[in-house]
């Protein structure tokens, strides 16, 4: 059950972020000490967790990574596990890890003989711009669609709105994604097919290691194009459940606010519908739809794993599957640090948001 | 988290650069300011890309063992020896120019071609053959059992010595593994190969290739793709067609759409079911591969009372409908009678082939003595062979065992975990493959009780001394007819025995583009990139 | 002279009538009070006048702003009506600011649209409208947010709000039920004061017969939708003629029970 | 007798990344059997926190609360102490004083449990507050703010307390229920003996029902007397200014006296008497040193 | 509750329906199923035609059946599952927004922990770790679900526990455990009912993706994802892929509707809403 299921949890959410947020004395050092702390102590309890689950599946690292031939070998067994530190007692390969966590060392996949680090740099940005896209695409479209069947509440629009929000929220996206590759790609061939770009054109040189920005970065027109065409397709399966979400959060957001005596007095000042909406509801509005796309972005990076199996999108979501039927245990503690980075990273900008849109926690 | 620099070219360009010649200038051009209008600029330059769902790990061919690692090592490596086509049952030279096997079948003395050159021009040699063989060898890679007690010498700048301490007349056809390919000694030494449990260079084979095969690698992902550069300096006669081959990780599935769509040039591992849908301009190679499911029964009675009974692994084995099993497999398809694959040397004749027989099955289950049993049949549940998916399999066997009076409890798990199991042989019924090491029979030996694969069915040495005694006549017997008997003989004695029950051989289904010519289905290595025009 | 008439006015919600023929006069200096316990409809009036009453509400009847009536005015022009010519304070002054919006910003905005000002002009125009309510230091206090305010000050803003496009009648709904006794006095003071200044005509809504009795020159009585009584404030609270009047009277812990 | 003595009360409030607030600074209170005293004071002034903490709601910082003869203990997550029981509490809000989920009958019966009480039957309790009998099948959703609000001290009485606190117990109802209500509830706790101590924020109410006023500021009580003399004669500048704020309905037009300022902020308050920068006679000594004495706590009228 | 107007909205009576229909079709599979859904005696990947409305699969079993005979697995666990992650978390929950202090510290911080992965690969883990099976994935959800419920549950605890009815209670002597479960729980299930017929969606969504992903349920049982998932093998027959689809998004969305409507008469905003336009 993904967290952004509730409208209450989200609410309470909220409700719980405001007050409390910094004290008298330097509320922005108190507050990203309170960060960090939370930070260092989800990661030690990011990676124990992982430790540990990894260390329960049943079977043998050694028997995902060796050849059947190599495993009779005991030699080349125990080689093999003296290699990736597995000889040690389990307290032990944990502090291990632990230790070259702390020095920026994620350690070597077993499966990929390189770098968790490196492994993490390439397939990250990959899973970030397609989560990004669908973010983007699901904040767009949800705030839109909520907008709307809030301004027209009871209508026709509203009430399509929600059943379609209710469809975008119940959809398997392994299922969706499945039939969006079938239907659009293969049968009426209008979508450009897996992977990131075109396979007969070169990556842009990274900058950011989002083909999209980089190659406009760098002025490659036809990578752009390539790159935003296979974007497309699993950015938008992957964000019809959020689109859902955010619809009927803004919807019930605007709802709510639309009832606050302030637009009331608003409205009694006759300013113009427009202004109301963006400057008075929207604004208001917003602070719980950051919440909730806070939140999605969580549930995003959950969709990725199924989306890019199918369209064999080269991101964390694949890696971390991998890694966790081989149980890589280095890279399924990277991909955990890394997600719960991602997660506190979030936090923080959904906590900026909250200070840049209300005064109230920026001004206490 | 640090973004480091996402392309291995751009990385290389990062090194010291030591790298000399095209490759050093290859590497800076596509790790600097490269831009696809560059790459892609020369006029024709031509792409291939091949869909296939990757089992790779590494590119270091001492380590490579998997069938992507070994597409993309016979790419970039070249080995002593090779196979002419598919033909695998006669090693040709390759970058010997001749061999010989002495008449006791211990030494296996090679002449060293002296116009082979690796990627940045310069010359292989003698030194860099023993370098890369003793490397295998002895940094205990997966791939080291190949040369397992094989000393490797050379006598002066042409000649190199093979001597194993007992008769060992696979080694021909051991050598053509691209994991025996030879790399560039000088070049891996720098990047920290040292031939020994302590090597270091994967990371850099892993980026860049030192081999002399007719392609070097460009980029190198073991879960996305590799990217393979023609090589400008070739030195054989036939040059490289290609100016790019891209391998991508594609599931089966999706490849096939790839293919029907234009999208990709080849698809490496598509399924009867798949491959039967397929429509228009595209060519389909349907070859049996040389990989042999077969089913094992637990010898061992205190992991099972029931499958260690003859009589039960009878039942088995004239229950299962192997014509059924052989319709999901897909045309191109083929029951294995024996445990050697079709193409190999000494493999049954299809006549010998297990028949299903529901009755005589029953009376075999009657027999043992066991009534209503249940067994646990455990395979890796995400594997697939040649795009075959165990998982069916796997669901028609447990419906024709059941017709039989025997219920089969499925155990899929991930392969790590029925592996695990498989290896320890602690697995009351498993279904797995076999696919050769290397093209001759003797690699099948593994499958005798106190071997390899017969420990894995509990099947200790001992076990069943006739067939344990024509085992070891097989492997020292000398001579194609005699080995041939000698294996047939074997594998007869095999299947009475019952404890493997050999299934089928998947097809091997390659689709390519009308385009895409040259195409030959090979055992070992699935495809010679080189060999597409 | 009648600013605001308002005349058999009726309004229903769902099918089940709130409003049921209010007829009031509003004239210019002079505060009307309007007075009822919770559910005589008295809020609803003063919402109709500007049309902001809840989401299905019916209306009939005419609300006359001189030769205008507001219930036949098209939604556009009716906006030109609000906040420009006829204004309103609404009860609780923490609600019915923006919390999330400067003072300064919310003070002029209405002034920009209704006025045409400009920036600096509107800004001026703030700095005086929150002198003319007694906010201290109106240079620091136009840049700050509602929440910084006390609940007495707050409605002070409000109040200047309402005013700032200078209108001609001036809505009040229950503009100090939410305050304590003591900040009361202050905001009916002001109250009484623009509307003597300025010459406002106030409508005023409030359940308190003692805020009625300080400030409202006319008074008037609601019950279950209907004015049951309306006349100068002394009669009105002295010698009521209605007997609900005289219930309410009753009911309060005066002297007089 | 003295039932419920508080003794220079302090009750602080903490918010993590807040200052601290002290709610109640330092207040001495007494009621007595049979006694009915009004709290008055703005809101935010302390009155509600002085409340809760007489019934362990809210625990004291420093300076105790007694009664009969028990000292008062914060209630944690153990039973209420059975010594305590006797004090019981109306609360403001009519919609959230009973439980949604149960009948009203059976709220009733709680209390009746807590008093040991086997005899008396619900319906006897809503008989008493004036609501038909038959209420106690019915489920609080049913009834208007009055009639929960005497339910609620139906509940309050039914475990026989010998103080009734009452926390603003009519602020929320309409003006013609209010006066009603507060009777009932000085009536009640008469006929029974107990003690009540009434909060309101609305002098003219409390005028009406309480045999003594305590008028509370910024944590502090500034004034406590005789009803009658308090409103005949106000001491406190505070006091005065309070009084004369509460516009009569008698029809005149008189716009009742204004009070400059606000109310500080508790958590900063101001040096000296608490209200001396709003004091319309403000001294020097207003300034710089709190009149922390009574019954007035003003230097104008120090007890020689 | 005001159920009995918010039966009478669209949503809830197609919600309704489809779920009614999912439930008798559940509960009498056997009779309706026009094949056994293990035989495998139908030509392999025939079209969707008479004999088999959905078609066959791979391994010539009627689609139809098993897509019916899968309501008999996927209901009943999504539901178990859902009940058990209330009960867990909504127990925890209630502790930690009751009690506070060191008790919310520890669970809260551990139901942080949880959401801080994604849950899919968090479920991944444990699926793998306990092995393939639906009951493990059902356990491996419930690891993943609890946390919700617990920080719903403690909202709704901290907000009701400081309501004057709950005091009114603790001052007439009720214990902290009479209190919460008198005064507090049974004004906290409203909401946590409402959402939990919503998560039953999400639930069947997450279970469902775990056998897609081959770690929940064991072949050959007619899983509606691991029936997708063999779906994935053979596009071109369509068929088998988009039917056991089409169930996981029927299901999850009567669900949904059901969920939303009863939201819809909770919430004490939007009742009055559905209210007003009865009246």
């Amino acid at each position: 059950m993904s967290p952004t299921s509730s409208s209450e949890d989200l609410k309470g959410d909220t409700a719980r972020r405001k007050p409390g947020r910094s004290g008298s004395r330097s509320p922005l050092i108190r507050f990203l000490a309170r960060r960090v702390l939370t930070a260092l102590l989800l990661a030690v309890g990011i990676t124990l967790v992982t430790f540990v689950l990894t260390n329960l599946v049943p079977g043998d690292p050694v028997s995902a990574n060796l050849g059947q031939r190599a495993l009779g070998d005991p030699a080349i067994v125990a080689q093999w596990r003296a290699e990736h530190g597995l000889d040690k007692p389990l307290p032990q390969q944990y502090l291990m890890h632990l230790q070259g966590v702390v020095q920026g060392d994620l350690g070597t996949s077993q499966q990929s003989h390189r770098p968790v680090m490196d492994d993490l740099a390439e397939s990250v940005p990959a899973t970030l711009e397609l989560a990004g896209a669908a973010i983007l695409i699901s904040l767009v479209a949800g705030v839109a669609f909520g907008v709307v069947a809030a301004l027209r509440r009871d209508r026709l629009t509203d009430h399509l709105l929600r059943v379609l929000s209710l469809i975008g929220i119940s959809v398997p996206t392994f299922w969706l994604a499945l039939m969006a590759f079938y239907v659009f790609f293969y049968r009426l061939q209008v979508t450009p097919g897996s992977g990131r770009i075109d396979p007969t054109m070169s990556p842009p040189p990274q900058v950011t290691g989002l083909y999209t920005i980089d190659s406009a970065l760098a002025g490659q027109w036809d990578v752009f194009a390539s790159a935003v065409g296979h974007l497309i397709t699993p950015a938008l399966v992957l964000a019809l459940y959020t689109i859902g979400l955010l619809t009927r959060f803004t919807r019930s957001a605007v709802l709510e606010v639309l009832g606050q005596d302030y637009v009331r007095a608003a409205r009694a000042k006759g300013l113009p519908g427009r202004v109301i909406l963006f400057r008075y509801v929207l604004r208001s509005a917003l602070v719980p739809i950051i919440t909730v796309a806070g939140l999605a972005f969580g549930s995003l990076l959950s969709g990725t794993v199924l989306v890019e199996a199918i369209f064999a999108w080269p991101g964390v979501g694949q890696y971390a599957y991998k890694s966790a039927t081989t149980l890589d245990l280095p890279a399924v503690m990277g991909v955990g640090l890394v997600v719960g980075g991602v997660y506190l990273v979030i936090n923080l900008i959904v906590d900026v948001l909250y200070g840049v849109i209300d005064p109230r926690v920026r001004l206490q | 988290m640090a973004i480091r620099s996402r392309r291995p070219g751009a990385k290389a360009a990062l090194l010291p650069v030591l790298l000399t010649g095209a490759l050093a200038l290859a590497a800076c051009s596509s790790g600097g300011s490269s831009t696809t209008s560059q790459n892609g600029g020369t006029a024709a330059a031509k792409t291939l890309v091949i869909d296939t769902s990757f089992d790779l790990k590494t590119a270091d061919p001492g380590r490579t063992y998997e069938p992507t690692g070994l597409i993309i090592g016979k790419a970039a490596y070249e080995t002593l020896l090779t196979f002419e086509g598919s033909d695998v049952t006669k090693p040709v030279p390759a970058l010997a120019e001749s061999f010989e096997l002495s008449a006791d079948g211990k030494v296996l003395t090679l002449k060293l071609r002296q116009d082979a050159t690796f990627a940045d021009g310069s010359p292989v040699t003698a030194d860099d053959v023993v370098f890369s063989l003793n490397r295998v060898r002895d940094m205990k890679g997966t791939p080291s059992f190949l040369l397992d007690g094989v000393e490797v010498a050379k006598s002066g700048t042409e000649t190199i010595t093979l001597t194993s301490k007992s008769a060992n007349p696979a080694l021909p056809y051991i050598l053509p593994n691209p994991a025996l390919g030879i790399l560039n000694s000088k070049l891996a030494k720098e990047h920290g190969a040292t031939a020994d449990t302590g090597d270091k260079a994967e990371q850099y084979l892993n980026s860049a290739s030192a081999g002399s095969g007719p392609y070097t690698i460009e980029s190198f992902n073991v879960s996305s793709q590799v990217v393979l550069k023609a090589n400008a300096k070739y030195w054989g006669a036939t040059k490289p067609v290609y100016d790019k081959v891209v391998l991508r990780n594609v599931e089966a599935a999706t490849q096939k759409l790839n293919i029907s769509r234009g999208d990709s040039q080849v698809a490496l591992n598509l399924s009867g079911d798949q491959v039967a849908g397929i429509t228009g301009d595209l060519q389909i190679k349907k070859t049996p591969a040389a990989n042999v499911i077969f089913l094992l029964a637990n010898q061992n009675p205190s992991v099972s009372k029931i499958t260690s009974n003859p009589k039960f692994a009878e039942a088995v084995r004239k229950g299962v409908d192997y014509a059924g099993l052989l319709e999901l497999a897909g045309e191109g398809s083929v029951q294995a009678p024996g445990i050697i694959p079709s193409m190999l040397l000494g493999s049954l004749p299809p006549d010998q082939a297990a028949q299903r027989d529901v009755e005589g099955a029953k009376a075999a289950l009657k027999e043992s003595g066991v009534a209503n049993p249940t067994v646990k049949l455990e395979y890796p549940s995400e594997l697939t062979v040649n795009g075959l998916s165990f998982q069916p399999l796997a669901e028609r066997i447990q419906a024709n065992l059941k017709e039989v009076g025997i219920t089969v409890e499925l155990a899929p798990a991930p392969i790590t975990t029925a592996l695990d199991n498989y290896r320890n042989g602690k697995e009351e019924l498993g279904l797995w493959y076999w696919g050769p090491d290397y093209p001759d029979p003797s690699d099948y030996l593994a499958f005798l009780p106190g071997k390899l694969v017969g420990l894995r069915a509990g099947w200790k040495a001992g076990a069943d001394k006739e067939l344990e005694a024509a085992g070891a006549k097989a492997a020292t017997t000398i001579g194609d007819e005699a080995r041939k008997q000698a294996y047939i003989d074997v594998q007869t004695k095999l299947n009475e025995a019952g404890t493997f029950i050999p299934l089928i051989q998947p097809s091997q289904n390659i689709v390519t583009a009308k385009s895409v010519t040259g195409l030959e289905f090979h055992p070992v290595w699935t495809v010679d990139v080189a060999d597409l025009k | 002279m009648s600013l605001l008439a308002i005349s058999d006015l009726k309004v229903s919600i769902g099918g089940k009538e709130i409003l049921r023929g209010v007829d009031l006069d509003l004239r210019a200096g002079r505060v009307h009070g309007l007075a009822g316990e919770s559910g005589s409809g008295k809020t609803m009036t003063g919402l109709a006048v500007l049309g902001l009453l809840p989401h299905g509400a019916r209306t009939s009847g005419r609300i006359a702003l001189g030769e205008r009536d507001l219930l036949a005015m098209p939604a556009k022009e009716l906006n030109t009506v609000r906040g420009g010519e006829v204004a309103m304070v609404f009860q609780d002054p923490a609600t019915s600011l923006h919390p999330m919006l400067s003072v300064g910003r919310q003070l002029t905005e209405h002034m920009r649209h209704h006025l045409g000002l400009d920036k600096k002009q509107a800004r001026a125009r703030a700095l005086e409208l929150l002198g003319q309510v007694r906010i201290p230091g109106p240079e620091g206090a136009i840049d700050r947010y509602p929440h910084q305010f006390s609940g007495g000050m707050r409605q002070r803003i409000a109040i200047a709000i309402a005013l700032a496009c200078s209108p001609k009648v001036l809505i009040a709904d229950e503009p100090t039920t939410a305050l304590d006794v003591t900040v009361q006095a202050g905001v009916l003071r002001l109250l009484r004061g623009l509307c003597d200044d300025l010459g406002l005509a106030v409508l005023l809504v409030t359940h308190d017969l003692g805020v009625m009795s300080a400030v409202a020159d006319e008074v008037s009585v609601m019950k279950e939708g209907l004015v049951v009584e309306t006349g100068p404030r002394g009669q009105v609270l002295r010698d009521p003629t209605h007997p609900y009047t005289r219930a309410l009277l009753e009911s309060l812990p005066g002297e007089t029970s | 007798m003295t039932l419920l003595t508080v003794d220079d009360l302090v009750v602080e409030h903490r918010t993590p990344g807040r200052p601290l607030v002290r709610a109640v600074a330092g207040a001495s209170l007494t009621v007595a059997a049979g006694e009915v005293v009004g709290l008055v004071g703005e809101s935010g002034c302390g009155k509600s926190t002085l409340a809760r903490a007489v019934c362990g709601l809210n625990p004291a910082a420093s300076g105790t609360i007694t009664f009969d003869g028990h000292p008062v203990t914060p209630l944690g997550l153990r039973r209420r102490d059975r010594a305590l029981a006797g004090i019981q509490m109306v609360f403001q809000d009519p919609y959230a004083s009973l439980n949604p989920r149960r009948r009203v009958g059976a709220q009733i019966a709680d209390g009746l449990r807590t008093a040991g009480d086997t005899v008396t039957a619900p319906a006897d309790l809503l008989e008493r507050v004036g609501l038909p009998r038959d209420f106690a099948g019915r489920h609080p959703h049913e009834f208007s703010g009055g009639q929960r609000q005497r339910i609620a001290i139906a509940r309050a009485l039914a475990a026989r307390p010998t103080m009734l606190i009452g926390d603003e117990p009519i602020s929320a109802l309409d003006a013609s229920a209010q006066a009603q209500v507060a009777r009932l509830m000085r009536d009640l706790a008469v006929e029974s003996g107990a003690g009540l101590l009434f909060i309101s924020h609305d002098l003219s109410v409390v005028r009406l029902i309480a045999d003594r006023i305590a008028v509370m500021y910024l944590g502090k009580i500034v004034e406590v007397g005789r009803t009658a003399e308090v409103w005949a004669d106000p001491r406190h500048p505070y006091t005065k200014a309070l009084l004369g704020a509460i516009p009569a309905p008698d029809g005149a037009g008189v716009l009742p006296a204004e009070l400059s300022g606000d109310v500080p902020d508790p958590a900063d308050p101001p040096p000296g008497c608490r209200f001396h920068p709003r004091c319309p006679v403000a001294m020097d000594v207003c300034r710089e040193r709190e009149p922390a004495f009574g019954p007035v706590a003003c230097w104008l009228h120090e007890p020689a | 509750m005001k159920l009995p107007q918010a039966w009478r909205q669209p949503l809830a009576i197609v919600g309704g329906v489809i779920a009614l229909a999912w439930i008798v079709i559940a509960l009498a599979a056997p009779l309706l199923a026009p094949h056994d859904p293990l035989a495998q005696d139908l030509p392999r990947l025939a079209s969707p035609g008479p004999g088999h409305w959905f078609g066959t699969d791979q391994l010539g079993r009627d689609i139809l059946s098993r897509v019916m005979y899968g309501a008999r697995l996927s209901i009943p666990l999504t539901l178990l599952l859902v009940v058990l992650s209330v009960l867990i978390g909504g127990l925890l929950g209630a502790c930690a927004g009751y009690f506070g202090k060191w008790v919310d510290e520890t669970i809260m911080r551990f139901a942080d922990l949880v959401f801080a992965f994604p849950t899919i690969i968090l479920a991944m883990v444990v699926a793998a770790a306990l092995g393939a099976s639906l009951t493990n994935a059902v356990l491996a959800v419930l690891v993943v679900a609890w946390p919700a419920y617990a920080r719903v549950t403690r909202g709704l605890v901290l907000g009701v526990r400081e309501r004057e009815f709950v005091v009114s209670g603790r001052l007439l002597g009720f214990s902290a455990w009479r209190s919460l479960r008198v005064d507090v729980l049974p004004n906290v299930t409203g909401p946590i009912l409402v959402l939990a017929t919503l998560d039953i969606g999400t639930a069947l969504l997450l279970l469902s993706g775990l056998s897609f992903l081959g770690l929940g349920a064991k072949p050959p049982s007619p899983e509606w994802g691991a029936m997708v998932a063999s779906g994935v093998e053979v596009f071109d027959s369509w068929w088998v892929a988009t039917f056991p689809g089409l169930a996981i998004l029927t299901v999850v969305l009567a669900f949904n509707f059901l969920g939303d409507t009863l939201r819809d008469a909770l919430d004490p905003r939007t009742a009055r809403a559905i209210k007003e336009r009865a009246l």
